[in-house]
Order: C-alpha cells, then sequence, then structure tokens
C-alpha cells in the first residue's frame, strides 16, 4: 500500500513557541490514523499546517510522492483534503446547508441555487444518521452536537481523499460516536484516509488501524498498531510517564455533612421540569444524560444564569434570586460552563487575567488589583494542572483546547467555591491532565466542596459521582447511589427511560 | 465711499483715480497676516476664503496664512494661539462663534497683533481692533421689504422661509429682520424650514417645504449656494404660482434673474468679500496708513456693509463682484 | 426512540414538549432576525405610527401622492448610499467615506471637461465619470482594509478626509452647475407617473436583495461578516471579497452621486455631508447588525424610509429644528423597542 | 521523571531551546501587542516624525514652548473626551453623543442661573452642573444600551440627537457668555507655568490609566468587552457595569465641556461638533479595538497628540485648506501602516 500523504519535518513556530519541531506522518489510502498527544502537543497545529491554514517554516508535504505546496485552505482542498477543526468552523448565521456547501455553494450564474443545496445537504445529512437536522435552519440555533454533525457534513461534501477530524466526539455521547464510527468505516471502504485525533484510548482501539504519537512538537512513535499496542506503552509514549488510568478512591461521606446546594422543583418550559436534587457538603453528584437533556442547561439554571420558570435554588439554607449570577457567585456557586470558549474565555486576555476574573476582590485593596499576587495565584494553579505552556502571560487565544480548559477549571478552583457546577470538565483533556483532573475534583470533594458534574462520559461520571441523577428528556428518571449502577444501566435509562 | 452701496472690492476699481487709494496700494513693508474661518461647508464660506486668499496676492508686500476651515471653536482658538506664536502682524478672524473666539482674540491683541473681526462680531471692544461686519438683520429688512413690495395689497399671501444653519445667530438676526419688515405690510411667515447653506440641503429642505405648503406667494431663501438645490426642486415640482428672493448675491443667481425667465426674481446681497476686506485693513493698520476717502486717519471701528437687493434693474451693476459658487 | 428522532427535536427539547412547543416557535429567534420578519415586523409598525401620525397632524398634505413621491425621492439617494453601506457592514467591516466619496463623484462628473464630453456625445459619460470614481475610491478602501489590513474605521476615516479634500482642489470649491439637458431631462424625469431616481432606488435596492439573499456573493458576505476564519477555511478569498464589498459601497455612492447630480443639478464637493451617519444610521435601525454576520436590505430600507418620513412630518408640522431633533431621538429609541418588544412577542 | 521535571520542559518549547530565544523575544507578539508597547513604539515614531517635519518646515516657532503648551491646550479638551471614549469601546460600546453631551452641558452650566449661584457662592456650582449633566447623558445611554438592550450605536445616536437639540432649546441657539471672574481665573490660569486646563488633561488621563490598567474596575471592562457571556457568567455584573462606562464617558464630557467653557468663556449648542469622530478616530488609532476587549489609555494619549500636532503643523506651513485634507487622510494610512510594521519587527 502506498503512502497517500507524507508529512516530513514539519516545523511550526508561533512567537515564542515552537508548535511543532520536526513532526513526521505517513498516512495511506484508506486507512484510519489515529494521532495521539497531551494537551498542546502540536496535534491541531499539524492538523492546520495540513489544511494549509498554518504555512510551516520548514519541512516537507507529499500527495501521492509528489511534493506540494499547501499555501491556503483552498489549495488543501483543491488537493482532496478536508478537516473538522477542533475549534467548530461554522458561520452562526447561515442555515446548515450554506455552511455544508460554504465555499462550494451549487450556483448556477452566481445565483446559489438553494433547493438544490437543501437536497444535496439532505442526503449527505442522511448518510451520516442525521435525515431530520433542518437544513434551512440556522447553525446557530443548533447544540453543539448538532454543529458537530453539519462540519463533519461540510467535510464530506467535499468529496475529499483526507479528511482530517480533530477531536470530532468531545461533544458527542456514546451512541452518537459509534454512529460516527459506521460513516467512517464507509469513508474507509471507498479508499479515503482518514486521520482521526482524540483523547479517548476506547476509541482509537475501536476505530483506528495506525497511531501516530506526538510529544512536546515532535513525533516520537509512528505506524503503531492501534489495536495491539499496549495502553501504558501510549501513555507512557505520550506522556513521558506512566500514569494509573483510574478513579481516585470515593472519600467516605460523614452522615452529618450539612446540605449546602438545594434544588427544589426547578423547570424551564421547553427544557426540563421539575427537578430537584440536594448536594451536602464533600459530595459530588453525577447528572447523567444524553446530549440534549437538558443537564447544560439544569446547571446554568442553578447558577442563574438562566431564570427558572418554577422552583428555586438554596444554598447553605438561603434561597437564590433567580437569574441573578452575581447571588450565586457570592453565596459561593461556580460554574465551569460547557462551551469553554463562548462562555468562559476572554480569549484575548493573559492565562492569569482568566484565572483570577471572578477572585478579583481577593487581590485588590480598595479597588486597586496587585497583579504580582494574582499572577502568583494563577501560576500556581496553572502549574498543578499543568497548562502548558506554563506562563501565565500570553493570551488564552494562543493555548491548546485542552489547556484552555484547564485554565476555565482553575478559575473557580482559585475561588474556594461552595458549591462547583462543573459542565464536561474533562471536554478536549488528555489522559495525563484527566487524571489529575479527577484527583482534584476528588480533592475538593473532600475538602468539603458540594460538586455537580455533568459529563458525556457515563463511566466518567459513575467513577467520580457519589450519586448519579440520570436525565431523560428534561426529566430525572433515576437518583441514586452510583455504585449501585453500571454503565449498562445508565445508558437503558437514558435510551429507554426504564430502569434496567 | 465706505457708506456708498457698493462692495468694497469694486469701489477700489470704481475709483481708481483717488489719490489716497493709490497711495495706500503701494508696497510698504511686509505684513504677515494670519485668516482662520469656519468649515467651508458651503459655497459663501468657500468664497469668503478664495476671495481672502486672491487679494492677499494682490499686495506683493502681504504674506497670508490660511488655517485649516473648522467648525470646532477648540481647534479655531488653537489656531489664532498658533498664529500668535508665529508672531504674525495681523489675524483675519472669522470665528465659528464670535464670543467663543473672544478671549484668544483679545490674547492676540494685547500681544501686539492687529485684529480684524470678519463677519461674526465678537462680545468685546478690546477683541478687534477694527470689525467688518455684513448686515444680517438688514438683509432680512431688505428681502422683507421687496417681498412687501411684490405682494403689495395682497393681504392673505402665503410667504415661506428656507433658512440657513439655525444654530447661527446670523441666521436669527436675518430671520428677525425679514419678520419685523413682513410685519410692516402685515403679512408673516406662514412656514419656515431650515437648511444648511449647502445645495443638497436646501434641495431637501425646499423639497418638503413645496409639500408643506400647497400654496405659495413668495420665498426668501437665506442663501444662494442652497438657492441652487431650492431651484432645483422648486423645478423638480413644476410649480410656478411664487417668486423667489435670494440671499448672499452668487454670480449664478445675478445671472438667473439677469436672464428674467426664473423664478428667482431677486437676492439680497451679503457680501462674500468680508474676508478680502479685513486684508486690507488688515494691512493698512499694520502700516499705519489711512483709509482712503476718508478724512479721518484712523481706520474705522467698525465697518458695516450693506445688504442692497439686487433685481433686473440694477443687477448689471453687481454682477462683476458677485462670487462664484 | 431512535436516533433520528432525537435529533430532530434538536438538542434538549423532550420530543413531547416539542410537539407542543413547535407550532407557538416554529424556528428559533435567530432563525427568525434572519428571516427578518420578525425584526421587520417592528420597523413596519414604526413606519405604519409616523405614518398615522402624519395623518392626524397633517392630513390633508401628508397622504397625498405627491408628498409620497416626495418621501421617496428624499429617501433615493441615501437609500442607494445604505444599501451599499449594508453589504460592508454584513461583512464585518464600516465605511465613513461613503459621503465623502459621494463629493468626489459628483465633483468629477460635473467638471466642465466631462460635462463637454457628455454634451458632445451622450450623459452617459457623467454617469460612467462617477460610477468609475466611487468604484475606484471603494477600491481604495478596501484594499486599505483587506491588504493593509487597516481597521475599517480608519481607513474609510482617511478616505474621508482626502476624498473630500480632493473635491475641493477638483471644484475649486465652486458649485459646478450642469448644463446637460439631456442629462436632466432623463434623471429629472418620471417613467410611468413614478420619477427615475425612485425608479433607480428602487432597482438597486432589488439588485442588493438579490446579490445578498440569492447568489454565492451575498452568502459569501454574510460568512466573512460572520466569521472570517471559518471562510478562510472553507477556502474563500477573504481578502477579495472584503474588497468586492467596499468596491460595491463605492459604486452606491457613485449612484447615488449621480442621483444627487440630478436632484440639484451640480456636482459640490459639500454634497454628501455627513451620509456616514445617517446611512449607518439607517442600516442598523434597520437590524443589520454593526458586528457583522447578519444584514437585511430589506430592514435598510425600511430604516431609510423611516427617518425620511420622519422628516417630511416634523416639516410639515413645521416643528423648530431643535424640536426635531428632540424628539427625533426620543422616536429612535421608542422604535427600537417597540421592535424588540415585537420581535420577542412574535417568537415566544 | 518527576512531576516537577515534566513541567519544567513544560510546553512545546524545550528549555534549552528556551533560554536561548527568550532574551530575543520575550514575548507572544500579541502580548507585546497588548502590553501597548510595540503598538505605541509605532504611535511614538509617528509623532516624531511629525515633530521632525514641524521643526524642519517651521523650525522657529514649532518647537518654542508656546507652540507646545498651544499643541497641548488643544490636545486637552478632545483628550479628556477620548480618555471617557476609550473605556466604553474597550467595554464593547461605542458613544456618538459626546459631542452632544459636551454641547449640552456647556450651555446648561452657563444658564443665568447657574451663573447667578457661581457668581453668588462659587464656581464650583458650574463645575458640578456640567459634570452633572454629563454623567446624567451618560446615565440614560448606559441604560438604555445595558437595560433597553438598544445597540450602543442606535442609543447614543439617539441621544446625540437629543442632547443637541436639548441644548438649542435650553440656549435659545445663543451662545451664553459666562460672566463669573473667579471661574475663568481659575480655568484661564496657570499652575507652576503650565496651563491648569493641560493639568486637567494629565490628571484625567493618569487617572484613567490607573483606572483601567490597575484597578478591579478596569480588569471586569476589558473582560466585559471582550466577551460579555463570559463575563456574566464569571460573575461580573455586566449591566451595571455597562451603564457605570457610560456614565463615565459622559462625565469626562462633563469635564470637558468645563475645559470648553474655559477656553471659550461661552457655553453655546454648536460646542463640540463632530467630537465623536475625533474621539473614535484618536481611540481607534491608538489601539483600541473598536470591538472591545483591548484598550490603552497610552495609545489614545497618542492619538490625540498625533492628530492635533498635524493640525498645528498644517497651519504653521500655510499649506493650501483642500490638501490639508488629501494629506491628512494619506498620513492617518501611512502612520497606521507604520505602526503595524513596527510592531510586527519589534516582535520577530
Ligand atoms: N496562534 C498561536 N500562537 C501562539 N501559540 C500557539 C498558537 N496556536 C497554538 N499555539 C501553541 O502551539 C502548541 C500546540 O497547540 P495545539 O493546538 O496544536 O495542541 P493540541 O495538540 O491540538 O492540543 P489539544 O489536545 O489540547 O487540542 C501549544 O503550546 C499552543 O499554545
Ligand atoms: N440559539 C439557540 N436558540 C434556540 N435554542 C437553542 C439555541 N441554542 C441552544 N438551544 C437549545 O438549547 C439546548 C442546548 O443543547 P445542549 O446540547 O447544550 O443540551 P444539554 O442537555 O445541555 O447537553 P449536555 O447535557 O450534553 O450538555 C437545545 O435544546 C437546543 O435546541
Ligand atoms: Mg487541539
Ligand atoms: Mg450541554
Amino acid at each position: 500500500m502506498t503512502d497517500l500523504l507524507n508529512m516530513m519535518g514539519i516545523v511550526k513556530e508561533f512567537p515564542g513557541v515552537r508548535a511543532l519541531d520536526g513532526v513526521d506522518l505517513d498516512v495511506r489510502a484508506g486507512e484510519v490514523h489515529c494521532l495521539l498527544g497531551q494537551n498542546g502537543a502540536g496535534k491541531s497545529t499539524l492538523i492546520r499546517v495540513l489544511t494549509g491554514a498554518h504555512q510551516p517554516d520548514a519541512g516537507m508535504i507529499r500527495i501521492n510522492d509528489e511534493p506540494v505546496q499547501l499555501n491556503s485552505p483552498t489549495a488543501a482542498i483543491q488537493r482532496g483534503i478536508a478537516a473538522i477543526y477542533q475549534e467548530l468552523d461554522l458561520v452562526p448565521d447561515l442555515t446548515v446547508a450554506e455552511n455544508i456547501f460554504l465555499g462550494h455553494e451549487p450556483t448556477r450564474y452566481g445565483f446559489s441555487r438553494t433547493h438544490e443545496a437543501n437536497t444535496k445537504a439532505r442526503s449527505i445529512l442522511q448518510g451520516l444518521g442525521h435525515p431530520e437536522i433542518p437544513t434551512n435552519r440556522s447553525v446557530g440555533s443548533l447544540p453543539a452536537a448538532g454543529q458537530q454533525v453539519v462540519s463533519m457534513a461540510r467535510a464530506l461534501s467535499r468529496n475529499a481523499r483526507l479528511i482530517v477530524m480533530d477531536e470530532p466526539s468531545a461533544v458527542l455521547d456514546p451512541e452518537e460516536v459509534s454512529n460516527l464510527f459506521r460513516v467512517i468505516r464507509g469513508l474507509t471502504e471507498s479508499g479515503v484516509a482518514v486521520v482521526y485525533i482524540s483523547h479517548r484510548l476506547e476509541e482509537i482501539r475501536e476505530i483506528g488501524d495506525r497511531v501516530t504519537v506526538l510529544k512536546d512538537g515532535a513525533t516520537v512513535a509512528t505506524g503503531l498498531d492501534a489495536r495491539e499496542t499496549p495502553t501504558k506503552e501510549l501513555i507512557q509514549l505520550m506522556t513521558g510517564r506512566s500514569i494509573e488510568y483510574v478513579f481516585p478512591p470515593r472519600n467516605e461521606m460523614p452522615d452529618a455533612a450539612p446540605v449546602v446546594l438545594d434544588v427544589v422543583d426547578l423547570s424551564r418550559p421547553g427544557e426540563f421540569a421539575g427537578i430537584g436534587f440536594e448536594v451536602r457538603a464533600g459530595e459530588i453528584v453525577g447528572l447523567a444524560g444524553l446530549v440534549g437533556s437538558g443537564r447544560s442547561e439544569v446547571l446554568e439554571t442553578v447558577y442563574g444564569a438562566r431564570r427558572a420558570a418554577t422552583g428555586f435554588v438554596r444554598v447553605d439554607g438561603a434561597v437564590l434570586r433567580p437569574g441573578r449570577v452575581q447571588d450565586a457567585v457570592k453565596a459561593g456557586v461556580g460554574l465551569a460552563p460547557e462551551e469553554r470558549k463562548s462562555q468562559a474565555l476572554l480569549l484575548d486576555e493573559a492565562v492569569f487575567k482568566n484565572i483570577t476574573v471572578s477572585t478579583l476582590g481577593r487581590f485588590a485593596s480598595s479597588g486597586f488589583l496587585n497583579s504580582r499576587a494574582e499572577r502568583e495565584a494563577a501560576g500556581k494553579l496553572a502549574l498543578e494542572l499543568d497548562v502548558r505552556p506554563p506562563g501565565v502571560d500570553q493570551p488564552v487565544r494562543n493555548l491548546s483546547g485542552g489547556n484552555q480548559q484547564k485554565v476555565v477549571l482553575a478559575r473557580w478552583l482559585l475561588r474556594d467555591c461552595r458549591v462547583l457546577l462543573l459542565d464536561e470538565p474533562t471536554r478536549g483533556v488528555d489522559v495525563g491532565a484527566r487524571s489529575e483532573i479527577y484527583a482534584l475534583i476528588r480533592e475538593l470533594a473532600s475538602n468539603g466542596v458540594a460538586i455537580v458534574l455533568v459529563s458525556s462520559e457515563v463511566p466518567e461520571v459513575l467513577g467520580l459521582s457519589d450519586r448519579v441523577v440520570v436525565l431523560r428528556e428534561g426529566r430525572a428518571v433515576h437518583t441514586g447511589p452510583a455504585q449501585e449502577i453500571d454503565e449498562h444501566q445508565v445508558l437503558d435509562l437514558v435510551m429507554e427511560g426504564s430502569a434496567g | 465711499a465706505c457708506t456708498s452701496n457698493t462692495p468694497k472690492a469694486e469701489e477700489d476699481k470704481a475709483a481708481p483715480a483717488e489719490q489716497a487709494a493709490v497711495k495706500n496700494d503701494e508696497p510698504g513693508k511686509k505684513v504677515k497676516i494670519g485668516f482662520s474661518a469656519p468649515a467651508a461647508d458651503h459655497g459663501w464660506m468657500g468664497a469668503i476664503t478664495k476671495a481672502t486668499q486672491a487679494e492677499a496676492k494682490k499686495f506683493s508686500d502681504v504674506e497670508l496664512i490660511v488655517a485649516e476651515g473648522t467648525n470646532d471653536v477648540n481647534l479655531q482658538i488653537s489656531q489664532v494661539e498658533t498664529f500668535i506664536n508665529q508672531k504674525v502682524d495681523a489675524i483675519v478672524l472669522l470665528p465659528f462663534d464670535g464670543a467663543a473666539l473672544t478671549p484668544v482674540a483679545t490674547k492676540a491683541m494685547e500681544a501686539g497683533i492687529t485684529v480684524v473681526n470678519v463677519d461674526r462680531e465678537f462680545d468685546s471692544p478690546f477683541a478687534a481692533r477694527t470689525t467688518v461686519l455684513g448686515d444680517n438683520h438688514g438683509m432680512g429688512v431688505s428681502a422683507g421689504t421687496y417681498v412687501c413690495q411684490q405682494l403689495k395689497g395682497k393681504k392673505d399671501a402665503v410667504v415661506a422661509e428656507i433658512a440657513g444653519i439655525d444654530s447661527l445667530p446670523l441666521t436669527q438676526d436675518r430671520s428677525k429682520g425679514f419678520k419685523e419688515a413682513l410685519a410692516d405690510c402685515g403679512l408673516k411667515v406662514s412656514n419656515r424650514v431650515a437648511a444648511e447653506f449647502t445645495v443638497e440641503s436646501g434641495e431637501k429642505a425646499a423639497a418638503n417645504l413645496l409639500q408643506a405648503a400647497p400654496k405659495l406667494d413668495a420665498i426668501w431663501n437665506h442663501d444662494d449656494d442652497q438657492g441652487v438645490g431650492v431651484m432645483a426642486a422648486i423645478k423638480n415640482s413644476g410649480r410656478k404660482e411664487f417668486f423667489v428672493v435670494g440671499g448672499a448675491g452668487s454670480a449664478n443667481v445675478m445671472r438667473d434673474i439677469k436672464s428674467g425667465s426664473s423664478l428667482l426674481k431677486a437676492t439680497v446681497i451679503y457680501p462674500s468679500t468680508q474676508g478680502a476686506d479685513g486684508v486690507r485693513l488688515a494691512r493698512l493698520l499694520v502700516q499705519k496708513k489711512a483709509l482712503g476717502d476718508l478724512v479721518e486717519v484712523e481706520v474705522p471701528r467698525t465697518v458695516q456693509l450693506y445688504a442692497p437687493v439686487v433685481t433686473k434693474d440694477n443687477v448689471d451693476q453687481y454682477l462683476p463682484t458677485a462670487f462664484e459658487s | 426512540m431512535s436516533e433520528a428522532n432525537r435529533i430532530e427535536e434538536g438538542g434538549t427539547t423532550p420530543s413531547k414538549q416539542d410537539t407542543v412547543t413547535q407550532p407557538a416557535r416554529p424556528r428559533s429567534r435567530t432563525d427568525l432576525l434572519r428571516s427578518g420578519f420578525g425584526r421587520n415586523l417592528g420597523l413596519v409598525v414604526a413606519l405604519v405610527l409616523l405614518c398615522i401620525v402624519g395623518v392626524a397632524t397633517a392630513g390633508d398634505t401628508f397622504a397625498t401622492g405627491a408628498n409620497v413621491l416626495t418621501i421617496l425621492r428624499l429617501a433615493a439617494v441615501i437609500g442607494v448610499v445604505s444599501v451599499g453601506m449594508t453589504f460592508v457592514i454584513t461583512g464585518g467591516g464600516i465605511d465613513l467615506s461613503v459621503g465623502a466619496m459621494v463629493a468626489l463623484a459628483s465633483v468629477w462628473a460635473t467638471t466642465l471637461a466631462t460635462q463637454q464630453l457628455a454634451a458632445d456625445y451622450h450623459w452617459i459619460f457623467m454617469v460612467s465619470t462617477a460610477l468609475a470614481v466611487g468604484a475606484a475610491c471603494g477600491l481604495v478602501n478596501g484594499l486599505l482594509v483587506a491588504y493593509g489590513k487597516i481597521v475599517p474605521f480608519v481607513a474609510t476615516l482617511a478616505m474621508l478626509a482626502s476624498a473630500r479634500g480632493l473635491a475641493e482642489i477638483i471644484s475649486d470649491r465652486k458649485t459646478q452647475i450642469i448644463t446637460v439637458n439631456s442629462f436632466e431631462d432623463f434623471f429629472g424625469g418620471s417613467l410611468i407617473g413614478v420619477p427615475v431616481l425612485i425608479w433607480i432606488f428602487l432597482l438597486v435596492a432589488a439588485a442588493g436583495w438579490v446579490l445578498l439573499n440569492r447568489t454565492t456573493f451575498g452568502r459569501r458576505t454574510f460568512a466573512v461578516g460572520g466569521n472570517a476564519e471559518a471562510a478562510r477555511l472553507a477556502g474563500i478569498k477573504v481578502q477579495r471579497h472584503t474588497v468586492a464589498l467596499y468596491v460595491l459601497a463605492g459604486l452606491c455612492c457613485g449612484i447615488a452621486a449621480v442621483m444627487l447630480m440630478a436632484r440639484t443639478t451640480t456636482g459640490s464637493s459639500t454634497h454628501g455631508q455627513l451620509y456616514e451617519l445617517d446611512a449607518i444610521a439607517a442600516v442598523v435601525i434597520g437590524g443589520t447588525l454593526l458586528s457583522g454576520g447578519r444584514g437585511t436590505i430589506v430592514g435598510t430600507v425600511f430604516g431609510v424610509l423611516i427617518f425620511t418620513t420622519l422628516n417630511n412630518v416634523f416639516t410639515l408640522n413645521n416643528l423648530s429644528i431643535s424640536a426635531q431633533s428632540v424628539a427625533k431621538g426620543a422616536i429612535i429609541v421608542v422604535a427600537v423597542l417597540l421592535q424588540q418588544r415585537l420581535a420577542r412577542r412574535s417568537t415566544s
């Protein structure tokens, strides 16, 4: 089998950072080639070089043994390279069909043929298993999962020979993921090559053919067998150390622990109804459910970012005024939201400013900030969470996706919250950092923080939580200790609504 | 001669034999004059600057420094300050707002610089050595009187007014004079709109006015440059039942009047040569010369220009000095 | 529940609830805004209210055909400029130089030389001069923004100063009167009872609408304004497109210059003063997002009509200019608040 | 390998390389831009070039102390307005009403009644009237934007119309002359050889710098402007903060009104014309992002100085007025391009 793509000695420098330092990658037609690496290892940067979005400072790219210059996205597209970027590259105000065909719209004499675009879009979405996404709806109004599907459809619409997928599964739930794999298999059967990036090793095992591992901007191993290579070895290659990929032991919950967060009969029409649960100091309550089941909405409503239609939230016995984030923050509630870019980060601000933004009062005397103290405090946390690169003065925009997520977490860790609401706290976070975050969450709990955890990874919810609440279609269908339920039961619950 | 009907520039040409004037024109000590005026956002103001520059060019002993026209009094003040720093001999100042420029003009006078105030008056006698003024109130009176004459006997006549920039004191003076003169013959202004001295604004204001007043007998338009737009709007509406009186006295309008085929029957002159007069006076003052034709050995404190009505009968007399806008 | 079902209800809303809530809000709010309907409803109501006030206070004149034509004629020039502005703003830019470009184009197209040419051959020479000057200025704007990477506000501010200065130099600050009768006859005339100027406005607005909503160019304008990086990654030549948008705006200014020349029978460096503010105001009131990515020609047309009708009603009522200003501010606020209410109601 | 080691080798750059490259480029480009240094370097160079031109063409007057004070006095009024504008723009808004607020504040503070009060007691009554009027207008702006959810452009455009209209009504379009000598004496005077007006400007700029860069208020301003939703979810009272920003801008306009009153000894409804454009231009040239989230007071001050020095050099050189406009546009473009080059070079 000849290689479809060879990348050799790719170097990419950003001011102050050498993101890629001689990366090699070979991809064969018809294979699923997995890219592994820690947060900030350079995976996304490599992809952007491949798609012409970045220009490499050195190195050579060959397609079908022919040296090529990919000096613009158009050049890459013309060579049959399509991509699903980590940060969704959609235009929120255009419709689904328009987004899918952006850049190669079906036209006649310059007039867009909306009908044809819609028809074609529908058939592509059908192929992806989502014939129900309305093609004339604006993409901005779709939930994250829907947008991910649109992004995939766009990549497929190009009839590419090589499709790059940068963490496509981050916002998808298990069933979506298996659907995605079905599509990928279909593609590879017809000779298309897929470069697949994910931090979930199980997925690599399931779909991957070969693996290339990046570390600190360089290829440390390539051509590994995706199914046979032991996990330990992969982790060792990625992180340079061995990590026990297990959940830390649960804390003993003292029965007398006081209820810190009390959610009573919360509802918002059209989103969720009658949600009630309580979280005691030191307890972790997990919310499980499919994407779109309303978990994020529940968290945001508890936090006051959405105004509850009925019901109320008590923290330490005091009722929070609905729809008032400030009150929640004052009462010691913190939220690490789901969409880090749009909901949490000040992209152009320095890392330390992002971390301290909710704790400014602590670093200020009569309104004047002590930024040395800020930097120190933020730096300490960044070190603890292994944010890379470690400096706290660079803008968050320059961090890799996973590192950005860590910054969001750091913000609330700094704040000594009474209640922490974590929405997908490990999305896009690598194995190494992930186990650290798990340990951290546990440690916070043992310090008496009440934690509500939302994650699309059921094992994560089950492994970390003391109790789980299973949501389906905006209603709680099951509440109980996490140890008494397993992954299959949860999946059954969220799909069928009947306890297995 | 200064009290005659003729604008100053013409007077000089009309009386070349005058001994004093000839002597005055002879080159003397070099004079550096700073000139500042509001933004040339309409034709008359553009004409002022042009006439001033042209006049200065006639004298080999005059160096004219022209600052950017501006409607920001803050900037205009700083321009005068810059002139002071430059140690000019005289400043000819057409202030955007007379009162607002008074302090800095006073400062210039105190620094020994001869200030000649043009068109918009300072509110202190110490701010300028000499003031050259148009007669805005008189303009309104002249226009009103002419309208009264033309509409003689028509008691229910509908008279409209298209004013210039409404926030300027000169506009208010003109309107006041117009109103007073109309009142004398029992008429009043039925419709009043304001434009901004530009062709475009005149067209806009007139188009709306013509809708507001379905029947008209006379229109007085304050400014001939905006008048071009006013006439365009009138032409567009196809209406002919009234006559129009202009203001300022541009060459275009005078040609129209002369042709006799236009609805424009008259215009009231508001000389655009005030700045030019200012330059002449400033030069005389710095060179310590007297004004020709006057027995008085000093240049007068105030020179107010007359606002005559130009009609078909006397248009030839005024056409040569009218400004091309 | 099947996979299909789950996503169809899109996102979080459960299917049962959905079928209940679905009819009440057939589309999401953002969708509705884009379709322009909800937003335009507010504009329509605002305009109708204005008209009611007009009829009530000056019924005899306000409701006449002649007055309606007056309003439309007044709207025509700034309307054409605003259509161009809609494209630039939708594409994520802004153009402060529109007024200056109108002035420069009008001056250039009425120089003695051009008029001579027009008198000797055809008025088309004047028109094409105006269009060429507008497009050329737009091209400079576009190049400065797209390739010089100068923020649009600054680049077009520079153009504003330069173009007006150039217009003054060319015209020597004189109002240049058009003597070419064929030009005046054509553009001053009417077609089926409707003045040519209004036809031009309608044509430009219609062409703008088609271009923005029915062509690839329009789609790409939304993409460039909504997410320039995404557009680039999708293979759109963002820089070239940006240049095209400014050229388009310049071209509209050229057309507006011709219309203004016809209206005033002059070319002058004082034409088009503060058009930038008027046009941006109309565009923004109309519902186009100042930050780009969302734009509506219909809204812009309504925005222009609201402002011109407002002026007309004021004049008909002989209101003092100062009172007009105060009222204008208040009315703008009320109109926008009303719009928002209506847009919200129509979606929930 | 220990935890510590792992982090030391951290990020993507091996530690050895780091120590080599570190001195050459201590921070990333964006950082440099943000820190304002690279960007300001360009501004400094532009200003220095302007000064060189000034000295070369009119050396005897340009370089005198009196002329420097003239430039600074001119810069003072618009400078204070621009400082306020910097806050609003950094916070993601825009304020078109600054000029109108200056006019209204100047008129209100010079009414007969206020002047009587000032004459009888102390000029502080005039000053506080101006500040109160400015702040009140700003409050209205802020409420309309933050709670009325009217886009800033439209809300402040409405205020522009209303405030100027109101100023005209109050003053009856007459220029109101200040007769309170103590007021003139204080604000017209000097302190250690430097005019009080310049002191005020320095004070406002310094206070603005501290507020923006050294306080929680400033930090929140960046957050609100950079990502309002994120700021809200981080517990910042975004609406209240927005209101505060507009009040601040209004307050600055009140101060500017006092300064203008002192300079002109008048209050007038025509004061402050087109200050909105001047201020926004200075702010944007200075490097503040028009879309919010990035702002620099030092840049703004440089922006103002560049424009005022430009005016001064023009006046000294007796350039034709129209040519001045053309040159101004060209110089703006060149200055910005120069800035960008320098900013780029200083980082790579
Ligand atoms: N525009 C940029 N400017 C400066 N540095 C950048 C830029 N983009 C990426 N980097 C840096 O390059 C390195 C590689 O980032 P990249 O996004 O490729 O990581 P990644 O492997 O995709 O990580 P993740 O798994 O978290 O997505 C990081 O250190 C990041 O900070
Ligand atoms: N702009 C919008 N307009 C209307 N509805 C929207 C908009 N954005 C999101 N929604 C709705 O809000 C919900 C967001 O879906 P999302 O996937 O975040 O749900 P979720 O239950 O929070 O998922 P998860 O639990 O996996 O975080 C969906 O119901 C979606 O239809
Ligand atoms: Mg990545
Ligand atoms: Mg969610």
